[in-house]
């Protein structure tokens, strides 16, 4: 029985799908099945939040090594959360105003001064890790790989101001930001139509099999 | 002598990156950018609007991408505000509402904006953030009232002036898309553009924006501006420069690097390779 | 500059300059920074989506069921009900034991997916791609009607047709498993991973191109926003 | 060439559903709306629509002047009060009235404005412009259409326009069925031999042979991503070659439900090759959630063990760089498999081999032979049969076409091919 009525669920609701885009006349339907899925998936992003501070709050109840580090998880969920619900009171009456970005408010210089920095750095890293990854990893081993760095570099080169003063001999229009032009309008555009078309067909027998419930791993299914 | 030199702790090269980024910042170089097709399509698209022509602006990126997406944020939004736009701002990552009200804050202080006096709620409205990815998209198809019931300072969205008439994406002029993943680009073509008609731009990361060109090939996407590379030279059509220009010296210096990096590796790599041992 | 705004810089570079540590070695300065990472992540997630969708969509749609029987869209309000109801079944995935309940909603959102997915991909994805494709190999009735100069406009004339097919074709070719790949198909499927290569070499550059944007965005935060603060101080 | 093309990919199985294909696409008629004469608006339910919409239709007033505007006007009767519900500067001179209710009558007429300014036109109840009232004030001429009406929006019942999408959706999904009954019923259906999987056997027989340990990834992604369940097929081969070669095999997993997954998978591995005794739980390990966390600590296992050939099958973001790197500083033979297309690119340059997006599922369906993978797998290789016949039909149609103008039939034959793919 747990396994059956989900199951049913998936391929109706799915089911909705299909039929509205064919029979308009049925899209009210759908209009209450998006309005559904909006709810449920905010749920499910607080799912993602609460369930990391379970996490940190049986990590610190369990003393192993990392414990203090889950009580600064909590601490910044509180703080933040704190911050950023202030305005339940703020309205004449509860919940009446709405604005968690009135001006200065604590919110925004949490946002501002702790969770951009942390963010952006943490992707700036890559920068360094793709520099030293290409010193010691990338090799032109074979034609593939040796078609793909050189490309990768008249595309480096011709996506910056320096391939134009580098090719500057060639004729107007003809230099180093043409060339990059022209891979990325043809063959590049050409080699991502044949992916793209090849993964929408992966997509869309996945997404059959689910609606028919061919597929059952989603609900724990063999 | 190779082998030596590919033995190189992975912290030296950290420094030497660092070093190589940080000295451009310095030197007063600058330098003239080539204009691509690419862009010049969506800056030929924007040129065909009206004034007071509604304009759906997605923020739908975070702060790990906003030395990519701010300047064309920033560009594309004082190109509005000089050519009278209206301005419909949403965000479909939950960072959205805050990078709107960033870019609000940047360009609302540019002097030359403020003489323009936009009002809000007339002449631009932050709507927040909504869940589901692409069913709000889908949602706004069917009422974007319904799937952003009220504006940031918590108005009804159907009481806002500039919101009068734009209960689903049939009376919006454009949309422009700022993207760094999922949701982004691609779902805006799927669902906006090919269900609901809408005539879409898109700003994207370099990483995303070469998934995205089969939709140029195919008009779904009226014009992309890729990366850092596609803010500096909106920025040179539009006149509006900003920090995008003023990094092309030193994106140039990092792609130097990496060239240099590659073809030292493979150097070493073939030498070692003639001598029979494996690098 | 205020005091807050002076006081948020100090912060974040401090922060900046704790992530950076992992570079020299995975030590606890990074780790606090990570842990401070998630809790104000979450918490900030928590937050939004408070504002931005359960209070509107939920409280007040609820508690003005009686005044205002119908949204917007014309939803009665009271379906909000149902969908509060769903959303809690899905925090009880918390709950070891409560856990299975969390499958209703949880196929809810996979059979939208998936029916939504079935239809735009292969409208937006596979048949508009192919639309865009059907193209002559040479078009000599709108050979001068091209647009664009130099090697873009040499290619709109002239190559750039024959290039899109031969590359969309091979490359299905190479991801077309039901024939082994020798012979005349073999050197299809051969020119098909050749142009894949060249795809990858491109994405290859732009990522690079963005890596490097975005650490060029820190040190340009830490050398003319953070450094001169130093000195300036606040009024 | 794209004949040749056309003829070689035919095999015995696509051709079928191939005939079935193009018999069943007759054209589709799409309705055009009628020209308009002089200046007058017309008002139609929009087609195809749920309800609830009125389209309307107006030529352009005649000067084109700068800054034109149009009010659209609505009345619940012909002489009624009309009601202005829109002030609509746009070049396509229409305009979609989402607030009509299905079944109400309603007529419609535009006006024509110089410019909008603040309580320029009498009846104009649109909210007062601000920022176009900074432009300077121009004079007013306010020039109505005739009422054009009564309409009232009706909800279609099957929207003509997606005739096409559905019949190629019925025809994709029928492939697709079909194969998968096929595959249940016990049938062996051909997949081609992947060379990825021949380069992994080879690296396992090289790492026996040096006696050091092979590493194995499965991605940092948990059960829910189908490249992880790709990557633990692959792995299930993996341990049953390894058990008969009797070489230790490391498996440092980022998620919980993954890591309990790998260690049934591989205790059934080591059964079926006949040594359930050479195994052992800590083969996989549980490292940590966090995705740099949990690479720093794999660098630290792959400098430590120095594993001779290391495989990573699944969902990689970021941080494939860094175990790409450390991979090829030990010197050991790297094997990736990956969807994620901004990955590819690093382990393509990286990785001795690469299985590039679809391969990894086609490899997971051509090692488990399991039912529903291998005949989605055919079900979509008649996909892209289609796919390839239509571009070469196109391709062939057009070029003649541009060679030669004046045959008709070359054009709408050219024409009807690209009604198939329509999308609308």
């Amino acid at each position: 029985m747990r396994r059956q009525i989900p199951l049913l669920i998936t391929g109706f609701v799915g089911a909705i799908y299909i039929v509205t885009f064919f029979i308009p006349a049925t899209r009210f339907v759908e209009t209450i099945a998006t309005d559904w899925i909006l709810i449920i998936q905010a749920f499910a992003i607080w799912l993602g939040a609460l369930n990391l501070l379970k996490l940190s709050i049986m990590k610190l109840s369990s003393r192993k090594p990392g414990a203090g580090y889950a009580a600064i998880v909590i601490v910044c969920f509180l703080i933040t959360a704190a911050a950023g619900l202030a305005p339940i009171t703020r309205g004449e009456h509860f919940l009446s105003d709405h604005n968690y970005l009135a001006e200065n408010s604590t919110f925004e210089w949490i946002y501002n001064s702790v969770y951009v920095p942390l963010n952006a750095t943490m992707f700036a890293l890559l920068a360094f890790f793709v520099a030293s990854a290409s010193y010691r990893a990338f090799r032109a081993r074979n034609r593939e790989a040796t078609l793909l760095l050189g490309a990768a570099c008249v595309m480096m080169l011709g996506r910056v101001p320096l391939g134009d003063a580098i090719t500057g001999f060639l004729p107007e229009g003809w230099t180093l930001s043409a060339w990059a032009d022209v891979i990325m309008n043809f063959p590049v555009l050409a080699g991502q139509r044949a992916i793209m078309i090849g993964i929408a067909l992966g997509i869309v027998s996945t997404a059959l099999r689910l609606v028919l419930g061919i597929e059952r791993s989603h609900v724990g299914g063999d | 002598m190779f082998e030596r030199l590919l033995a190189l702790d992975r912290r030296w090269i950290f420094l030497f990156v660092a070093v190589a980024l940080t000295i451009p910042f310095f030197l007063g170089l600058s330098c003239k950018s080539y204009v691509s097709p690419e862009v010049k399509a969506l800056y030929a698209a924007l040129e065909e609007l009206r004034p007071n022509s509604k304009v759906i602006v997605s923020f739908d990126y975070d702060p790990a991408s906003e030395p990519e997406l701010n300047p064309m944020a920033d560009a594309f939004m004082k190109y509005a505000f000089h050519h009278r736009l209206k301005l419909i701002c949403i965000g479909l990552w939950p960072q959205g509402p805050l990078e709107v009200d960033r870019c609000f804050n940047r360009v609302l202080a540019d002097p030359e904006i403020q003489k323009l006096n936009p009002v809000y709620g007339v002449d631009y409205v932050n709507l927040g953030f909504q869940s589901g990815n692409e069913f709000a998209i889908q949602g706004m198809g069917a009422s974007i009232y319904n799937v952003f019931p009220n504006d940031m300072r918590g108005t009804a969205t159907s009481q806002i002036p500039i919101m009068m008439d734009v209960r689903d994406f049939s009376n919006v002029d454009f949309v422009f898309n700022l993207s760094a993943g999922y949701p982004g680009t691609v779902e805006w073509v799927q669902v906006a553009v090919d269900r609901y008609g809408v005539t879409l731009g898109a700003g994207n990361t370099a990483v995303q924006a070469p998934l995205v060109y089969p939709y140029l090939g195919s008009g779904q996407l009226k014009g992309l501006l890729g990366g850092m590379k596609g803010g500096a030279e909106f920025e040179a059509l539009s006149g509006h420069t900003g920090k995008a220009t003023k990094f092309m010296v030193s994106q140039t210096f990092a792609h130097l690097v990496v060239i240099l990096f590659i073809v030292m590796g493979n150097v070493a790599y073939f030498a070692a390779k003639r001598k029979g041992g494996r690098a | 500059m205020n005091v807050s705004d002076w006081l948020a810089l100090q912060v974040a570079a401090l922060l900046t300059l704790g992530i950076v540590s992992f570079l020299y070695k995975d030590n606890p300065i990074y780790k606090i920074c990570e842990s401070i990472f998630l809790g104000v992540s979450a918490g900030y997630w928590f937050t939004v989506l408070f504002w931005e969708n359960m209070v509107p969509k939920l409280y007040e749609n609820i508690s003005q069921a009686g005044s205002r029987p119908y949204t917007e869209a014309g939803v009665p309000s009271l379906l909000y009900v149902v969908a509060l109801i769903l959303g809690i079944m899905m925090l009880l995935r918390l709950f070891p034991k409560l856990g299975w309940m969390s499958r209703w909603p949880l196929s809810v959102v996979v059979g939208a997916t998936a029916g939504l997915w079935f239809i735009t991909y292969m409208q937006s994805n596979a048949l508009s791609q192919l639309r865009a494709t059907l193209l002559p190999i040479l078009d000599f009735q709108a050979m001068d009607a091209a647009t664009g100069t130099g090697l873009s406009g040499w290619f709109n004339k002239y190559l750039g047709n024959l290039v899109i097919l031969v590359g969309t074709s091979t490359g299905l070719c190479y991801f077309y498993f039901s024939k082994e790949h020798k012979g005349v198909f073999g050197g299809l499927a051969r020119v098909g991973i050749y142009f894949l290569m060249v795809t990858f070499g491109a994405s290859f550059g732009y990522t690079v191109m963005s890596r490097m944007s975005l650490l060029l965005g820190r040190i340009d935060f830490m050398i003319s926003e953070w450094w001169p603060s130093l000195f300036s101080g606040w009024s | 060439m794209a004949l040749t093309l056309f003829g070689v990919v035919l095999n015995r199985t696509g051709w079928v559903w191939l005939i079935a294909g193009w018999a069943a696409l007759a054209g589709v008629a799409i309705a055009q709306p009628a020209d308009m004469q002089m200046w007058s608006v017309k008002a139609q339910d929009r087609p195809s629509d749920a309800g609830d919409a009125v389209q309307l239709f107006w030529s352009p007033i005649a000067p084109a002047a700068e800054f034109i505007c149009y009010i659209v006007q609505r009345a619940p009767a012909a002489e009624g009060p009309f009601e202005t519900i829109a002030t609509v500067v746009s070049i396509d001179t229409q305009y979609v009235d989402a607030a009509a209710l299905t079944g109400d009558v309603y007529f419609y007429r535009v006006a024509a404005l110089d410019s909008v300014e603040a309580g320029a036109a009498d009846q104009t109840t649109s909210p007062a412009d601000s920022l176009s009232a900074a432009s300077p004030a121009r004079t007013v001429d306010t020039i109505y259409t005739a009422v054009a009406g009564p309409v009232n929006s009706t909800a279609q019942w099957f929207n003509l326009r997606r005739l096409n999408q559905f019949l190629v959706i019925i025809i994709l999904s029928a492939a697709i069925i079909y194969f998968i009954s096929q595959a249940r019923s016990g049938k062996q259906l051909y997949v081609r031999k992947i060379a990825g999987l021949q380069a992994m056997e080879e690296a396992i027989g090289r790492a026996t042979e040096m006696g050091r340990p092979i590493l194995f990834l499965p991605g940092i992604h948990d059960m829910d991503d189908v490249q992880t369940i790709a990557g633990l097929t692959i792995l299930a081969r993996v341990a049953r070659t390894v058990a008969e070669y009797e070489t230790t095999l490391n498996v440092p997993v980022s998620r919980s439900l993954v890591m309990t997954t790998a260690r049934e998978t591989i205790k059934e591995a080591y059964a079926a090759a006949g040594r359930p005794d050479s195994y052992n739980d800590n083969m996989v390990h549980y490292v940590t959630d966090e995705q740099f966390g949990y690479v720093a600590a794999v660098d630290g296992i792959m400098m430590r063990q120095k594993p001779a050939t290391c495989l990573y099958m699944g969902a990689f973001f970021a941080e494939s760089l860094i175990v790409a790197e450390t991979g090829a500083e030990i010197g050991a033979i790297q094997i990736a498999g990956t969807a994620q297309p901004a990955q590819l690119p690093f382990f393509v340059a990286a990785c001795d081999y690469t299985l590039i997006g679809e391969e990894l599922f086609a490899a997971s369906a051509y090692l488990s032979g399991e039912p529903r993978q291998l005949g989605s797998l055919k079900g979509q290789d008649v996909g892209k049969v289609m796919a390839m016949c239509a571009l070469g039909l196109g391709a062939a149609l057009l070029t003649l076409h541009s060679l030669v103008p004046g045959w008709p039939i070359l054009a709408n034959m050219a024409d009807w091919v690209g009604k198939v793919f329509q999308v609308r």
